[in-house]
């Protein structure tokens, strides 16, 4: 890059105290962010057909959800997410939790995780959640990603700190364009509670790409199996969240240094001035400063490629959806069959597992896929593939002959 | 009551765009005045605010040594180049002003072309030989990034 | 337009006497396009890994091939392309024709298609190859793309033309930018011979999606009902072929205006003067010219997309195969069953002909891929979700009780 000029714009520095967490104050020193900030509370669909700010139930336009999530919180409530600052909110009113869910819920939704860890250290992720909700006020508020003395940016979430260290990168000496997005990967991000005491983890000690974490769990780190027990398949399974930022970081975007916040926080001017909008929601609400200034192409020519990958991805995430909900259900009557032979079934059952994280890790992603096609799309892929695998071991263990006569024949070219 | 929403000179609204073309009209006439020369350098381009930032890329360009209206201005003519630079200047200097410009700012297609042929200008024999000197070239279509490097400041927000 | 300057046409015409087949002749006049069109002879593989310039057999990394073709001529001889100068050497050598095969096959393979069909309309394509041949001396030259008197690009196969006009498009109005796409459309497409007359039509009614032409051949046009009866299953197969054009159109580039001839034929120099290099083969063997004017990533990184691109594309493209190949099987047995159901029988044909057809699209397509990730990913993952239905709907027929039962009761939830 060429970029060796400053812009002209600059802010006056404020001393904002530490433990000032009302984004109120703040913005009586940053008022442009602040106001733009606000917007976060405006609730829209997105002009793209897919993502959107309204709290709605993904399972009305998926209903495998319901069959692929039976028997744990996320088939009872899971919803399309919303702006920063109703992380608090969503989290109290949602039906995955009560008062006794485990502390580590709270620590993407508050700022106040800053000051409950410093304090508690670790001890805070079992503690009952209806426990610390009274010291939470805020949401997600200025002081998730600013030292409020020099307004850098920074990491809260000791996690991310944890999982960066183990993968051998230090957060305190990343550069200003790394924490552009490490601010976001800080809970945009895959990750699972440590049995007993529900430390949060992020498995990406062999790497960030689905193929890899699978691998990882599949070792039984720190002795987590898996997320809960399919009640029809009985299939150990595994709930994959938000893996935003892992499948940003091997899509072309990424790879070209290109920032969630290039695209979901960019500089937009008022009055002359220019700033860092505050507004995180859909960059296909405001093309014009998202892309515009990297992409000379017309608006429409932008948002008609955004929609095609993301229509692209939908196709295959309905019918991979479809199969693996399919495919617990096959399971689920074969294994009552008298006479099944045990190691087809055992084989039905690992071709799930790994056929429904392949699909959860694109349906639980936030971009429908337009942070990675090419992986988001070779994924599902995969993930129809094994669905379907899996329902014919599952019926050959069931004893149907032709698959199996199939099975050896296939060998040869195989 | 049509006629109180009609164009008449007696509406206020008639007056008021004329008013402020006096106003633009005669500080440019100061800016022509102040030197016809001095407004085609890259200086006085890159004094104004919006223009700063393509000015410092243009300036880590290979095309540094010329000035902005080697390619941003029609050649030829004088006249016309008169015309077109004073309808630029009047256009920038107006959204300059009201501070309405967009995020990104992008040449129009009318300025493609002018931008286009003046490569040609320039470099009419490293592509005398091709059939992109019959005219309707696009070189921008490759050379993308050539002097304006790609997105906005990445420098962030400087804190005082 | 502004500009006041408007050189003369800077290409010295040479009037080349229309006739002159001959591009030894031709490079008289233009030694430097002559020159790098002799690179064309150059074999070497891709350094991307998967196309390449060598005769080499599809079937060695693509077994499932042999299957999947089987009963047809591409199932005997199915090789690499390599450079324009082997076109009519390779026809000439592919096991896939006799001295019969209709004289039509040589339509995208050499320069004397232009007077031939001057001379004898349509009727060529019916008259056998083995009589046409002597008059044929060049393979694909000068003449296919240039008119000799002014060098301007120009389309030589009426097939084309054709196809356009029937989609409204006048390629005699085309600009300068669209002719360096068309030049290669006219031969880089999908096509079908007409019954009876062998007459080249391209499938392109409906639109150039493999949806659109697979619904374009439903409605058996002209009377075409397929390219052949595949043996074992006694399906109506359609045949894929290099659909690169239609591939292309849709994707990124294509959509934003890049030609062929940008990444295949880019300018350059000697002594100081831009040429087009006549060199037409992979990018990737140049992509300091061929992309980096347009992307300023290293060629490292330009190289490693395109391979990421590549192998997340070949896996699925791999997988599809080898289902499609498995339902061919499963259909071959089951059909000599006694007892089946027709209609699942019936049914479980129609999957299988979608399924290959969405396979072949992109095994037959040039690229691996990168001319459009995101259409071929999504063809091939419902290429592989249709092969694996087809191979339960064949089961069904055979009379598997479970998964009728659970075809009804997935009813409920599609
Ligand atoms: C402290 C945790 C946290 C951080 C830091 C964070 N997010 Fe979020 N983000 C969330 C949560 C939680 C939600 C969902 C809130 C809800 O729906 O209640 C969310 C929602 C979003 C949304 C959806 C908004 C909409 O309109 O649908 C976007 C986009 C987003 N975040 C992008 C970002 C980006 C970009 C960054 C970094 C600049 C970032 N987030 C940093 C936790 C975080
Ligand atoms: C590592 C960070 C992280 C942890 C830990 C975390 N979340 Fe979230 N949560 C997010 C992000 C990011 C979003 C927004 C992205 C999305 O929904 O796709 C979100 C969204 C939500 C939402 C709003 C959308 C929805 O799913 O209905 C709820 C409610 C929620 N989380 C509850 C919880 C609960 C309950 C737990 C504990 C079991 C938890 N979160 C743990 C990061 C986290
Ligand atoms: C989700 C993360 C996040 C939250 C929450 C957040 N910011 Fe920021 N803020 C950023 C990022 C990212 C930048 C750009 C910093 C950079 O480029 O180095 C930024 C930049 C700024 C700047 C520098 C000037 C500018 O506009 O570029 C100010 C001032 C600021 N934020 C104030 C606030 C205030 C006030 C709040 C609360 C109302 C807030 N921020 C909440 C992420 C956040
Ligand atoms: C090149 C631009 C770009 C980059 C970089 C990018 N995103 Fe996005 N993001 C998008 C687009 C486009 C969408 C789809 C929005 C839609 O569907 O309307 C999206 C969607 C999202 C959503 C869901 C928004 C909604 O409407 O619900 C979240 C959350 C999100 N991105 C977070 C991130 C995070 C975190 C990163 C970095 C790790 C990131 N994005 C990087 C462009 C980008
Ligand atoms: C800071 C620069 C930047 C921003 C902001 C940006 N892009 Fe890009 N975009 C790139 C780069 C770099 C590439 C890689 C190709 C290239 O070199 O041009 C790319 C590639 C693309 C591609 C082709 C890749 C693909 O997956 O098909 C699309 C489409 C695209 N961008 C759309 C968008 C959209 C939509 C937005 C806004 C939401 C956006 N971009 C924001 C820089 C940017
Ligand atoms: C008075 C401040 C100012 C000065 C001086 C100025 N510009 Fe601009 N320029 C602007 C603004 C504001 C815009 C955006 C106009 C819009 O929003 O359409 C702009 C737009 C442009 C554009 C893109 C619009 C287009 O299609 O042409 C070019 C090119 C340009 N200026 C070149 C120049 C050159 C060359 C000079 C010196 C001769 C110059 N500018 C001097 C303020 C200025
Ligand atoms: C050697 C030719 C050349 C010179 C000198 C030059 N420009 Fe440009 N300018 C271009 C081209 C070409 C583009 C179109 C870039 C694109 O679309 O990729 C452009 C685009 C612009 C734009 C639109 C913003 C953008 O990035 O597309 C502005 C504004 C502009 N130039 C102003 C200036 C100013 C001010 C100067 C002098 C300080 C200048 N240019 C010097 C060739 C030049
Ligand atoms: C006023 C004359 C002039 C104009 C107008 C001009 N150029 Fe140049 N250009 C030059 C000169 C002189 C050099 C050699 C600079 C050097 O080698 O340092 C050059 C260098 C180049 C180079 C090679 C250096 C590099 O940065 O890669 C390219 C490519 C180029 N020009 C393309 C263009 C294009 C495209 C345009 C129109 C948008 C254009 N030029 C307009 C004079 C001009
Ligand atoms: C007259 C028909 C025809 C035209 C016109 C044509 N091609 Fe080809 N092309 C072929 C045939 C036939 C082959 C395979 C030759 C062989 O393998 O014997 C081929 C091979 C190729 C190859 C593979 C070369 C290699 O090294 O593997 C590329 C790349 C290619 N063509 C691109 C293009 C482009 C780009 C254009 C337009 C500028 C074009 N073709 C125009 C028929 C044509
Ligand atoms: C519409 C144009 C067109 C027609 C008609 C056509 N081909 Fe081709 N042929 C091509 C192109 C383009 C390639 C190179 C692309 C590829 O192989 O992917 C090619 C490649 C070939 C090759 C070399 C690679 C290989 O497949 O082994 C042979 C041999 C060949 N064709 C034979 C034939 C025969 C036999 C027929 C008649 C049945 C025929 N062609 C009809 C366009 C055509
Ligand atoms: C596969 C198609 C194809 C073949 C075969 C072909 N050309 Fe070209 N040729 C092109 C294209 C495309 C261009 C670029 C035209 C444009 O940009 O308008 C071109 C350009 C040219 C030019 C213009 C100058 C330049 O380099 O841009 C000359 C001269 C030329 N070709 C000569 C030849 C000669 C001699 C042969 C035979 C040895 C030949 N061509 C074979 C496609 C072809
Ligand atoms: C943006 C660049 C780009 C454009 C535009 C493009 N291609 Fe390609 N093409 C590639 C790349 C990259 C490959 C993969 C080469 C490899 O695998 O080594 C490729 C592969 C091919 C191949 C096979 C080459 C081989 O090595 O066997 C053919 C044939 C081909 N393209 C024809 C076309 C045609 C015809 C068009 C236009 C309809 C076109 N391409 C448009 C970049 C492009
Ligand atoms: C289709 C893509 C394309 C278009 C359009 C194009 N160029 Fe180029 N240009 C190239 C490539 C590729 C090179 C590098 C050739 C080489 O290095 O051998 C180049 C090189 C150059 C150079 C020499 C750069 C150097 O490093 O010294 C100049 C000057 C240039 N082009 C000017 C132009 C002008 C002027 C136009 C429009 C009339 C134009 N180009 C249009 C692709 C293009
Ligand atoms: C004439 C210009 C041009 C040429 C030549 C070109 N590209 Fe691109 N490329 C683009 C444009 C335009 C986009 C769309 C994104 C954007 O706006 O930058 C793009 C997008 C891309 C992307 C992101 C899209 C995706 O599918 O992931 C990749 C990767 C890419 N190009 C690689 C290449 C490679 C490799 C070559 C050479 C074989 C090449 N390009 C040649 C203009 C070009
Ligand atoms: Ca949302
Ligand atoms: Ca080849």
């Amino acid at each position: 890059r060429t970029a060796v000029f400053k812009p002209a714009d600059g802010v006056k520095g404020a001393k904002i105290p530490p433990g000032e967490y009302d984004p109120a104050v703040w913005g009586r020193h940053y008022p442009l962010e602040y106001k733009s900030y606000q917007r976060n509370l405006a609730m829209e669909p997105s002009p793209a057909g897919y993502g959107g700010s309204m709290k709605i139930q993904h399972s009305i336009r998926q209903p495998e959800i319901l069959t692929n999530f039976k028997g744990m919180a996320f088939g009872k409530d899971y919803a399309e997410d919303r702006g920063h600052p109703y992380a608090l909110t969503d989290l109290k009113e949602t039906q995955r939790i009560t008062p006794k869910s485990p502390g580590a819920c709270m620590t993407c939704k508050t700022v106040h995780l800053i000051d409950i860890y410093k304090e508690m250290g670790w001890s805070y992720a079992k503690t009952p959640l209806g426990d610390l909700f009274p010291r939470m006020k805020h949401s997600i508020v200025c002081g998730n990603c600013h030292d409020p003395a020099t307004m850098d940016l920074r990491v809260a979430n000791p996690a991310f700190i944890e999982a960066m260290q183990r993968r051998g990168v230090d957060i305190k000496r990343a550069t200003r364009e790394e924490m552009r997005s490490y601010v976001c990967g800080q809970c945009h991000v895959e990750y699972y509670f440590e049995p007993e005491t529900s430390i949060v983890i992020f498995p990406w000690d062999k790497g960030l790409h689905p193929e890899q974490m699978y691998a990882y769990y599949g070792d039984i780190p720190k002795g987590f199996a898996g997320d809960w027990l399919h009640p029809d398949s009985q299939v150990q399974m595994l709930k994959a969240q938000h893996p935003d930022f892992e499948t940003w970081i091997g899509g072309t975007h990424g790879k070209a240094g290109i920032s969630c916040v290039d695209c979901h926080m960019p500089y937009v001017r008022e009055s002359g001035k220019k700033y860092t909008s505050h507004w995180v929601t859909s960059p296909m609400k405001h093309i014009e400063t998202s892309c515009r200034p990297c992409h000379s192409q017309t608006p429409e020519w932008l948002m008609d490629n955004v929609k095609t990958t993301q229509n692209n991805t939908w196709q295959l995430q309905h019918t991979a959806g479809k199969t693996v909900a399919k495919a617990h259900e096959v399971i689920g009557k074969v294994r009552l069959l008298p006479n099944i032979s045990r190691s087809d079934l055992d084989k039905a059952r690992e071709l799930l597992r790994k056929a429904q994280w392949y699909w959860d890790f694109v349906a639980a992603e936030s971009s429908m896929g337009f942070h990675n096609p090419s992986q988001v799309m070779n994924v599902l892929g995969q993930s129809i593939d094994l669905a379907h695998q899996a329902i014919a071991a599952a019926n050959r263990a069931g004893g149907r002959t032709i698959d199996r006569f199939m099975a050896d024949s296939m060998q040869q070219i195989e | 009551m049509a006629g109180r929403h009609s164009k008449g000179i007696l509406n206020p609204d008639f007056w008021r765009p004329i008013g402020y073309g006096a106003v633009i009209g005669a500080v440019l006439m100061l800016v022509f005045l102040g030197g016809y020369h001095y407004a085609g350098s890259s200086g006085f381009c890159g004094s104004c605010h919006s223009m700063k930032y393509v000015h410092g890329q243009w300036q880590a360009s290979r095309h540094k040594q010329f000035p902005c209206a080697e390619c941003h201005l029609p050649v030829g003519n004088i006249a016309v180049r008169f015309v077109y630079k004073a309808r630029a200047g009047m256009r920038d200097l107006y959204h300059e002003t009201v501070r309405d410009y967009p995020a990104a700012i992008r040449l129009s297609a009318e300025a493609r072309l002018i931008a286009n042929d003046n490569c040609l200008r320039c470099h009419f024999s490293t592509v005398e030989n091709t059939p992109m000197t019959k005219g309707g070239q696009n070189c921008i279509k490759c050379h993308r990034y050539l002097v304006h490097a790609r997105g906005l400041a990445r420098g962030g927000t400087p804190f005082e």
